[in-house]
């Protein structure tokens, strides 16, 4: 997955929320906070804020704000995934999990983060490569997060592609894939009316 | 039709149709594969193109039903299809990094070692003029004062060059070290002609270039 | 104000990867001008620093939010025109009207001059050696066989063979074909292979 | 790559037909080929041999390799050992599937020969599968992969590669320690005056 500034995936990661400690007052910002009934932020205040904001004002010199971890990466959470991290559900809990973890796990001084975030990859891996030859493709994929899912659904178009290759004779030759799918949408919204 | 014996463009050394066909063929696979875009291999093409002509003028003159015929048409048909996506795989790429590549092959065309060709370079900057185009005339016109600035740094997008890729050992290569990053220690390895490998594209990017290790 | 709005329109784009929306102008308009009401303010504000020093904080609370929208929609927008980029390949030069509704007028103009660009490295392939282009948006597969047998999905009309010979395409009818002249019809879902 | 390209790689292997026709050598640009002598054996591209074969025009000789006894060798050795054991050739699932798919009739005992072929195969990608989860368990940085044909390097592919990317990615950001700008800029007052 590219980390860029045009890429929508690294954009919707961002814009997932953490717990920051306003270190400053800021006027006129009150709305930042949806329980604060005042015009002004008062520093102090812990508010929930996006990512990019969060990483935008805990960079500044001084910072102006504190940035705390999300409570899936906090130690309650990191027994559990160090004990068997496939049990866990990351599509419920986080379902950006190694994504957003990647930018939180600097707020944690010790790396234990990072070394959660390292084996539960590395352990959950199996998942994916199960989930990609699953007959029960549903149920496998519950568990999985976003980009985990992603993973399985390329590896589930190889492994289609392989088996078609198989079975078949020849490759035809098929009309070209967004032509397609526009055709295909325009006959669902026929359709519906 | 007899053998061809190609010149190429007026050097001594001379060479046969199908080793510049074997050359394509790997130079194609290398570029599906790798992450970066490669040398060109215009010269090699070029020279294919014109055989491709030569041998279709051939064609004509024998009868249709000729069985020839249908044999020549096809082994053409293969070549046209590796040359068509051997080029339009180097323009996705030129697409995809468009910035980053115009950057890098300024300072390869100052020193003789360009991995463009004339037409691809010129390419890439139209298609550089026109992403600009369309996104100032969009939204960097619309926004605020100072939002407007076309940020060409931050607009680049570069080939992960440390992606993983699998690769086959021409000739034996010793020593090739596996970084870490992470401090704990470096590996050495060595490439045994005919070994198959995984790993990090930028500790073998220079035998791919140089022919010692094919992407598979 | 801060961001929510261009992310609906990116989530809505995140989720049809396949296929293309409708260019989404009204919603772009508002963002943009909110953008204009919160660099007002910030203009404002930054005038009043002197007074009030930790307006200061707020002002590059507000900045932040701007940049934010600034790479959204850039964003939103570099994606749909790669998006725009495979429509040349796989519909041509031309679009049909109701592909070419779905983009915006300046993005019709990246369309034909992406179209342009692509058509004058196509044409330019070769000539040094005399031929007159290469189109790269034939030879898409690897060939299997010189001829293929195709059912016509529309009524198509006339098509023209290499050879001369001029054949008739009719909804539901059968031909066997040289694979390189009908790939590019099969590709726009005018015939389809059977074999 | 779409297993068609990896099958369009192995069409380039050389195959031994027995022509019924005659015709002098043919000169094609990857090479000489001929002179076709009615039932004489002679050796041509894969993907030539199976055209000529649809025109009824040759029978393919089984290569050498396709033979019952030795598959089973074959099939013995691949369950009895930990690694992947060396196969035929590099194509030998695209000769295979071309060959059996076009020419069964001429290969003596085609559908038993399918068979094993097919359980080699099958014993060689759950192989597969277990090594990428031991690759990926074991450190998931550099592996090494003698004796897999491209088509089961393809099949492995996105999958293998990408994990390997993104857990590298993890690592280089996770241990990051100075903070990620996050594509964001600093915001100087000069800034704001400009353009108004």
């Amino acid at each position: 997955m590219a980390n860029n500034y045009l890429s929508i995936s690294d954009i919707l990661v961002s814009n997932e929320k953490v717990p920051c400690r306003f270190l400053h007052d800021l006027p006129k910002l009150g709305f930042l906070d949806p329980s604060c009934t005042e015009e002004d932020l008062k520093a102090g205040t812990s508010v929930e804020i996006p990512l990019w904001l969060a990483e935008s004002l805990s960079s500044r010199r001084p910072p102006l704000v504190a940035v705390d971890l999300p409570k899936v990466y906090k130690e309650t959470y990191r027994e559990i995934f160090n004990a068997d991290a496939c049990t866990v559900d990351l599509h419920k809990l986080a379902q950006y999990f190694f994504e957003l973890g990647c930018y939180v796990a600097k707020y944690d001084i010790k790396g234990e983060v990072a070394t959660t975030l390292v084996n539960t990859f590395r352990q959950r891996f199996k998942m994916i490569l199960s989930a990609s030859v699953s007959t029960d493709s549903i149920n496998a994929l519950q568990p999985l997060s976003s980009s985990e899912r992603d993973r399985t659904a390329s590896a589930m178009a190889s492994e289609k592609a392989l088996s078609t290759w198989l079975k078949r004779g020849d490759s035809l030759l098929t009309t070209a894939n967004m032509v397609a799918n526009h055709r295909k949408r325009k006959r669902a919204e026929m359709e519906m009316l | 039709m007899d053998e061809e014996q190609l010149d190429l463009s007026g050097e001594e050394e001379e060479i046969t149709a199908d080793v510049v066909l074997k050359t394509i063929q790997t130079s194609w696979q290398n570029e599906r594969l790798s992450p970066e875009i490669l040398p060109h291999r215009n010269d090699m093409v070029e020279c294919m193109l014109g055989q491709i002509q030569h041998m279709e003028r051939n064609i004509n003159k024998l009868p249709k039903t000729d069985l020839r015929t249908s044999i020549h048409k096809m082994e053409l048909s293969r070549i046209k299809y590796i040359i068509c996506n051997y080029l339009k795989t180097r323009l996705e790429k030129i697409e995809q990094n468009c910035i980053i590549i115009i950057n890098d092959e300024k300072q390869r065309i100052e020193s003789g070692t360009n991995y463009l060709t004339p037409l691809e370079y010129r390419y890439a900057q139209e298609h550089l003029l026109n992403i600009e185009h369309h996104l100032k005339q969009t939204i960097l016109n619309q926004v605020p004062g100072n939002m407007q600035v076309f940020e060409i740094n931050k607009m680049s997008t570069v080939p992960n060059l440390q992606s993983h890729v699998f690769l086959k050992a021409n000739e034996t290569v010793h020593g090739i070290v596996l970084e870490d990053h992470f401090g704990d220690q470096d590996e050495e390895i060595d490439l045994e002609e005919g070994s198959q490998h995984i790993l990090q594209y930028k500790f073998i990017a220079d035998l791919v270039k140089n022919g010692k290790v094919q992407l598979i | 104000m801060f961001g929510e709005k261009v992310i609906e329109l990116l989530k809505e784009s995140e989720r049809n990867r396949e296929t293309l929306d409708q260019y989404n102008d009204e919603k772009i308009r508002q963002i943009i001008e909110e953008m204009h009401v919160l660099f007002k303010l910030n203009m404002n504000d930054a005038n009043a620093t002197t007074e009030n020093k930790s307006l200061w904080t707020t002002v590059q609370v507000r900045h932040s939010a701007l940049e934010r929208n600034k790479r959204c929609l850039l964003a939103y927008l570099y994606n749909r025109m790669n998006k725009i980029k495979i429509l040349r390949w796989e519909f041509g030069s031309v679009l049909p009207p109701d592909i070419r509704e779905l983009l915006s007028d300046a993005e019709y103009d990246w369309f034909s001059k992406y179209s342009t660009n692509l058509a004058t490295y196509m044409r330019s392939l070769g000539q040094d050696i005399g031929y007159n282009g290469i189109d790269l948006t034939e030879n898409l597969r690897p060939p299997k066989s010189l001829n293929i047998e195709v059912l016509c999905l529309v009524d198509y009309g006339k098509l023209e063979l290499e050879d001369g010979d001029v054949i008739m395409l009719k909804k539901n009818s059968t031909h066997f074909l040289p694979t390189s002249e009908c790939q590019t019809l099969i590709r726009q879902g005018i015939l389809k292979q059977i074999t | 790559m779409d297993p068609y390209e990896i099958e369009f790689i192995g069409e380039n292997r050389i195959v031994s037909i027995i022509p019924n026709f005659s015709y002098d050598k043919i000169y094609l640009i990857c090479g000489e080929f001929g002179p076709f002598r009615a039932g004489l054996p002679m050796n041509v591209p894969l993907w030539l041999a199976v055209m000529l074969k649809q025109k009824q025009k040759c029978r393919i000789v089984a290569p050498d390799w396709m033979e019952v006894d030795n598959l089973e060798n074959i099939k013995e050795e691949e369950k009895r050992s930990r690694f992947f054991t060396k196969m035929p050739n590099e194509h030998y699932m695209v000769e295979a599937k071309l060959i059996l798919g076009a020419a069964s009739e001429d290969i003596p005992n085609a559908s038993e020969i399918k068979t094993i072929i097919k359980d080699i195969w099958d014993i060689r990608m759950s192989k597969l599968r277990t090594s990428m989860d031991a690759l990926m368990k074991s450190g998931g940085s550099y592996g090494r992969l003698d004796h897999l044909t491209m088509m089961e390097i393809n099949s492995v592919k996105p999958l293998l590669p990408a994990a390997m990317d993104e857990l590298l990615r993890i690592q280089m950001m996770s241990k990051k320690t100075t903070p990620a700008t996050l594509n964001s800029s600093t915001f100087s007052q000069s800034g704001t005056s400009q353009n108004t």
